[in-house]
């Protein structure tokens, strides 16, 4: 079976958030005065052959690789792959 | 003929661009601030390379907003010249001037050095100057770069002749060798490598020199006529 | 984690100062000076003022050594950056700063705001940053980590430096075990001046406002000039916090804003808040002025809520300035802030009584006489023993390591990393915006023209730690050597240095020895080569798990090219052009890539070095490069003389060489000895060269069509495919990048 | 009162993402083998101060600033704000 995994990235609370900052800025240039704040994040989808351990698994792969844990946190989402 | 370097937040090639059309070419220019709104005055608009809005949510998308694209979108329709320079070209996508988007590089890198570009279409007020089908030098130096569009509309790029410059061999993953492509009106022109980083043997090329004299003879001519 | 609660008795008690980074005399110093105990803020200014990093207090002594004067000097070490005059009223401005400790947390973020900080230093003087160069140390290739570091730092560098429009023109990278767990990166940036606009970071006259520019501070790297001064160790991730992460745009608006601001007459001073942020700009702008400063932080922009005084003084929130303005003159000075659509407000302003006080919610913070901050941090002169490799190292023969087949040896040298192309990391950086680079990474010196006059500026950045390992002293002349070497064969006349520190824990009598013996090398090299040292960086503690980096004091050197028609390529020109080498071989292996190959470590004698023989050679060939009569110049440097050949070939020019050399093989082609170039000359001109150069020998002919050539004693030793070599040579980096371990 | 809504966005369908080829490879590199395939996409948190046609205004700043049709899809949630 095939699961859809989805891992979300944000960065740290506290850690300066550039982009973020821009994009809230243009916002509000644009005219959208009701835009606070903004925070920009990425996630990523992955397709996962089932297998053992999922969870720990893809805890082990956001610390080695999908998330800097120094400045930013995860979390991720398991869903049953819909056949596309 | 009298150019308008447009300087946005975070462009680092507007000094570049002035450099080449001033003091190499000897033609009247002038950097203007994004904030200005005397763009009529000019008659040529060159938006030039950097990080306008430090390419924060996804290049060129920001400035391509702003009001001052609103007056080079009347510019434009108006016959003027507009050259797109690198994330010039990225608002230019961006803001509907030209078809298409560039997407990150397929190597997902910044990338720097000299290309070797084929004049495609010599036909442009940008390139008559060129022979059709000769080898130019231009550097790039980016990091999204990738040239999309569909199946639909690069026919249409194909049946308008559209297609100004290709790369000879594709660095960054552009969908058809795709550097640079001109409105079907022909006078809004957008190209990731760097014409004006092309003007001294000095620094390795002057082949963008024609480039620009192209654009200046055109406008003579035009003024001649006229 | 700290609080701010902790009374002045509790921080005594517990010797919370000593979290802080200070010792127990240095808290004494504090009392005395302060004839009381100092609260939880003040403790906390006085500890990263009194930082290795901000206040230099174990290498001062050492730095006093270097030659610092000179008459185009216009700033020795002391400001931001050093200035040395150039004509036609203008003048050059660099400095170079290292970054190892954040690079080695969080390596992106870590090089991107060490290439922000270098720049701010530039143009806090009043210059335009003209090019930016980096200077890395990573340990071994084949590790993953290793691979992830240097990935991350090349990113980061290209991640700002592209986006604010500063071409990163050069630099180096080397790969040795020792760097593994603690890389290094320095930065290194260049600025062009007028010299009726340089700023000093000064604030002088009583009354005068003080503000603040740029973005709002947050809690970012608090502590980082601290945790810049103290050992990397194993729970480095404690000190996470303490990453701070730039934003390359707002550092562009700040560039343009600050460059404009200077032509203003109410501008009295200004100064980036690097290390130790508003802390050190603010305390050392008074110390200079020799006046006081009082601030109020319910002013300071503030991007997070409930920060307290003690985290808005610490706080490294990156992309600020500090400005001092004539009285009533803030206006127009905040205008041109805006507009770049940056925000500048008055904290404070500048008052008689030498002192830094600091108020706070209404309440005085901090109240401490400002020259004890800057100036009354301890001095400390730390024992120095020879190391015991040292005598083991002096004692051993110079022994030709055994090579049968030196084509295959050629192959697997040009495949070092050390010395193979370094395109995958440089194709990454804007080389050439600003439209001046006329050489840019890839030869030897990178070659910046100055548009409107008829000259240009050569820099390069190097250190062989390999050499300084073996023998300090031998090491640190040759790393000042070998820069001017480059700038030389550029065809530039070496004007000035800056220099980067970076050594493991001083504490450590054998380290600080390394320390002292570098530093005694390179300064004498200094005084050798006419070229004074205006700037620099310290960067100790270089260590983990108690092994100590290689000793690394990077050499970043400026050259001045007198006319453009002196620039000169490294590559070989022209079919049919002669070939020289300036110097003799001696079996010199230390230190080499061939002894690491070979042995697979590093030992002996470093190559030796005579300043005088230098400085002729060097001045000989810079007179006939100005001559007109050199196509190309190049050093010898790590690989010996065959890997100097072959990469002058690696062009794609479609050229070869036939050289001829006599003398045993390995020493002809792989030995380091120093003070040695590889030049080509046409024809017609040989008889002028010869006679300019006295030590120069003709060994072969540039030949058309891509074979490498080289017969010893008449047999052919070489010959090898151009092509292939110099894919080897491109490809060696990307492939280890991409294999798996 | 304060809406948190949040955007995201995904390159089309059809489009190469090879930032999520890369993710794929370097994490089967890496030993997971199960993962079958990866897509990147970007997420967009924004405090809005709540007004009239939220979704509408919504749609509009996607259309206009957020999102690149040409190349990319969107998609927004909207919450109640936590406060923090
Ligand atoms: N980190 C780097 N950044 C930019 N350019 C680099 C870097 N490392 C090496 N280079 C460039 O690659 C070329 C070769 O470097 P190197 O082998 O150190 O030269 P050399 O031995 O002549 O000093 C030089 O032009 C140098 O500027
Ligand atoms: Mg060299």
């Amino acid at each position: 079976m095939m699961k859809k995994v989805t891992v979300y990235i944000t960065l740290k609370q506290g850690v300066l958030d550039p982009e973020g900052k821009a994009i809230g800025e243009s916002l509000n240039a644009l005219g959208y005065q009701e835009i606070v704040d903004a925070r920009v994040g990425k996630f990523i989808e992955l397709q996962v052959d089932e297998g053992p351990n999922l969870e720990e698994r893809m805890n082990e792969m956001c610390d080695r690789l999908l998330a800097n844990p120094i400045i930013e946190d995860y979390r991720f989402q398991v869903e049953e792959a819909v056949q596309s | 003929m009298k150019f308008a370097v447009i300087v946005f937040p975070g462009s680092n090639c507007d000094r570049d661009m002035y450099h080449a059309v001033k003091d190499v070419l000897g033609a009247e220019a002038d950097l203007v601030w994004y904030q200005s709104s005397n763009l009529k005055e000019y008659d040529g608009i060159l938006l030039p390379g950097g990080f306008s809005y430090g390419d924060y949510l996804r290049s060129g998308a920001v400035a391509a907003t702003s009001d001052m694209m609103k007056q080079i979108k009347e510019q434009a329709k108006a016959g003027k010249p507009v050259l797109g320079v690198c994330n010039g070209f990225q608002i230019l996508t961006e803001s509907g001037l030209l078809p298409g988007a560039l997407m990150r590089n397929k190597n997902l890198s910044f990338m720097c050095h000299q290309e070797n570009l084929i004049v495609e279409n010599n036909e442009t007020l940008f390139t008559s100057g060129y022979e059709k089908g000769e080898v130019v030098k231009f550097p790039i130096a980016h990091g999204e770069g990738n040239y999309f569009c569909d199946e639909k509309t690069l026919n249409e790029l194909k049946t308008n002749n559209q297609i100004v410059f290709t790369y000879q061999s594709n660095p960054n993953g552009s969908t058809h060798d795709i550097a640079g492509i001109v409105n079907k009106e022909g006078n809004v022109l957008g190209m990731m490598p760097h014409p004006e980083r092309a003007v001294e043997k000095l620094l390795g090329s002057d082949d963008g020199l024609r480039l620009f004299q192209s654009v200046i003879q055109n406008w003579r001519n035009s003024y001649v006529t006229n | 984690m700290l609080q701010t609660e902790i009374s002045p008795e509790q921080i005594e008690q517990d010797k919370v100062y000593q979290e802080m980074g200070l010792n127990d005399e240095e808290y004494e110093m504090i009392k005395g000076i302060l004839k009381r105990r100092p609260n939880f803020t003040e403790t906390g200014i006085f500890s990263v003022m009194w930082s290795e990093h901000c206040s230099y207090k174990t290498s001062k002594a050492l730095l006093r050594k270097f030659p610092t004067k000179g008459k185009n000097v216009l700033q020795g070490p002391g400001e931001g950056a050093g200035i040395i005059d150039i004509g036609d009223n203008q003048a050059v401005v660099f400095k170079v700063e290292s970054h190892n400790h954040p690079s080695a947390v969080e390596p992106y973020q870590g090089a991107a705001t060490g290439v922000g900080g270098i720049i701010r230093d530039i143009f806090s003087m009043g210059a335009r940053p003209i090019a930016s160069m980096n200077s890395l140390r990573f340990g071994n290739l084949t590790n993953e980590r290793t691979k992830y570091l240097f990935t991350e730092v090349v990113a980061g560098i290209a991640g700002y430096g592209n986006c604010v429009g500063v071409p990163t023109v050069g630099g180096e990278v080397q790969f040795d075990d020792s760097y593994e767990e603690n890389p290094l990166v320095n930065a290194m940036a260049i600025g062009l001046i007028n010299h009726d606009e340089i700023q000093k970071g000064i604030a002088a006259g009583i009354g005068n406002t003080i503000l603040y520019a740029g973005p709002p501070t947050g809690r970012d790297g608090i502590h980082g000039a601290t945790f810049a001064s103290d050992d990397l160790g194993e729970d480095a991730a404690k000190d996470r916090p303490a990453v701070q992460v730039g934003d390359p745009f707002m550092e562009k608006l700040l560039i343009e804003a600050c460059l404009e601001v200077i032509h203003s007459d109410a501008l009295v001073g200004m100064q980036d808040m690097g290390a130790a942020g508003l802390t050190s700009s603010a305390s050392e702008m008074a110390s200079k002025a020799g006046t006081g400063m009082e601030m109020n932080l319910d002013l300071v922009p503030q991007r997070e809520q409930n920060m307290t005084a003690y985290e808005m003084m610490l706080s490294e929130s990156q992309e600020r300035m500090l400005l001092c303005v004539k009285r009533g003159r803030t206006k127009e000075i905040i205008e041109v802030f805006e507009k770049y659509g940056l925000k500048a407000v008055p904290v404070g302003e500048v008052i008689e009584e030498k002192v830094f006080r600091i108020k706070h919610h209404g309440e005085v913070v901090a109240n401490i006489p400002v020259d004890s901050l800057a100036e009354d941090a301890p001095v400390y002169h730390l024992p120095s023993k020879e190391a015991a490799y040292f005598k083991e190292f002096q004692a051993m023969e110079n022994k030709t390591p055994d090579v049968e087949n030196h084509g295959g040896m050629l192959k697997k040298l040009l495949q070092q990393p050390t010395i193979a192309s370094k395109e995958w990391v440089y194709d990454q950086y804007d080389s050439m915006v600003q439209t001046n680079t006329v050489y840019g990474p890839g030869s030897d010196a990178a070659v910046i023209r100055i548009k409107g006059i008829d000259k240009a500026l050569a820099i390069t950045t190097d250190c062989n730690s390999r050499y300084i390992y073996l023998d300090p002293e031998t090491g640190g002349k040759i790393a000042v050597a070998e820069a001017a070497r480059n700038i030389v064969c550029s065809g530039a006349k070496p004007i000035g240095l800056t220099d980067g520190l970076n050594f493991g824990n001083p504490t450590n009598p054998e380290i600080f020895w390394q320390m002292e013996k570098s530093v005694e090398g390179m300064s004498v090299a200094c005084t050798a080569l006419g070229t004074p040292v205006i700037s620099g960086n310290v960067s100790l503690y270089n260590q983990s798990k108690g092994k100590s980096i290689f000793p690394t004091p990077v050499v970043g050197m400026v050259g001045l090219h007198e006319s453009l028609e002196h620039v000169t390529p490294s590559f070989f020109q022209t079919a049919g052009d002669l070939v020289y080498v300036i110097g003799e071989a001696n079996p010199e292996f230390g230190g080499s890539e061939l002894q690491h190959i070979v042995n697979g470590r590093y030992e002996g004698k470093a190559p030796a070095i005579d300043l005088e023989v230098e400085a002729i050679r060097q001045k000989q060939l810079l007179e006939a490069i100005r001559s007109g009569v050199v196509e190309s110049a190049h050093d010898v440097a790590e690989g010996g003389l065959a890997v100097a050949l072959a990469e002058s070939v690696f062009a794609g020019k479609g050229l070869g060489f036939t050289i001829g050399l006599s003398g045993d093989a390995t020493v002809e082609l792989f030995s380091e000895t120093q003070s040695r170039f590889v030049v080509t000359v046409k024809e017609e001109k040989r008889a002028e060269f010869e006679r300019l150069v006295e030590d120069a020998k003709l060994i072969g002919i540039v030949t058309a069509g891509n074979t490498l050539g080289v017969k010893v004693n008449e047999e052919d030793i070489l010959n090898e495919n151009v092509d292939e070599l110099e894919k080897l040579w491109r490809g060696a980096i990307p492939c280890l990048l991409k294999s798996k371990a």
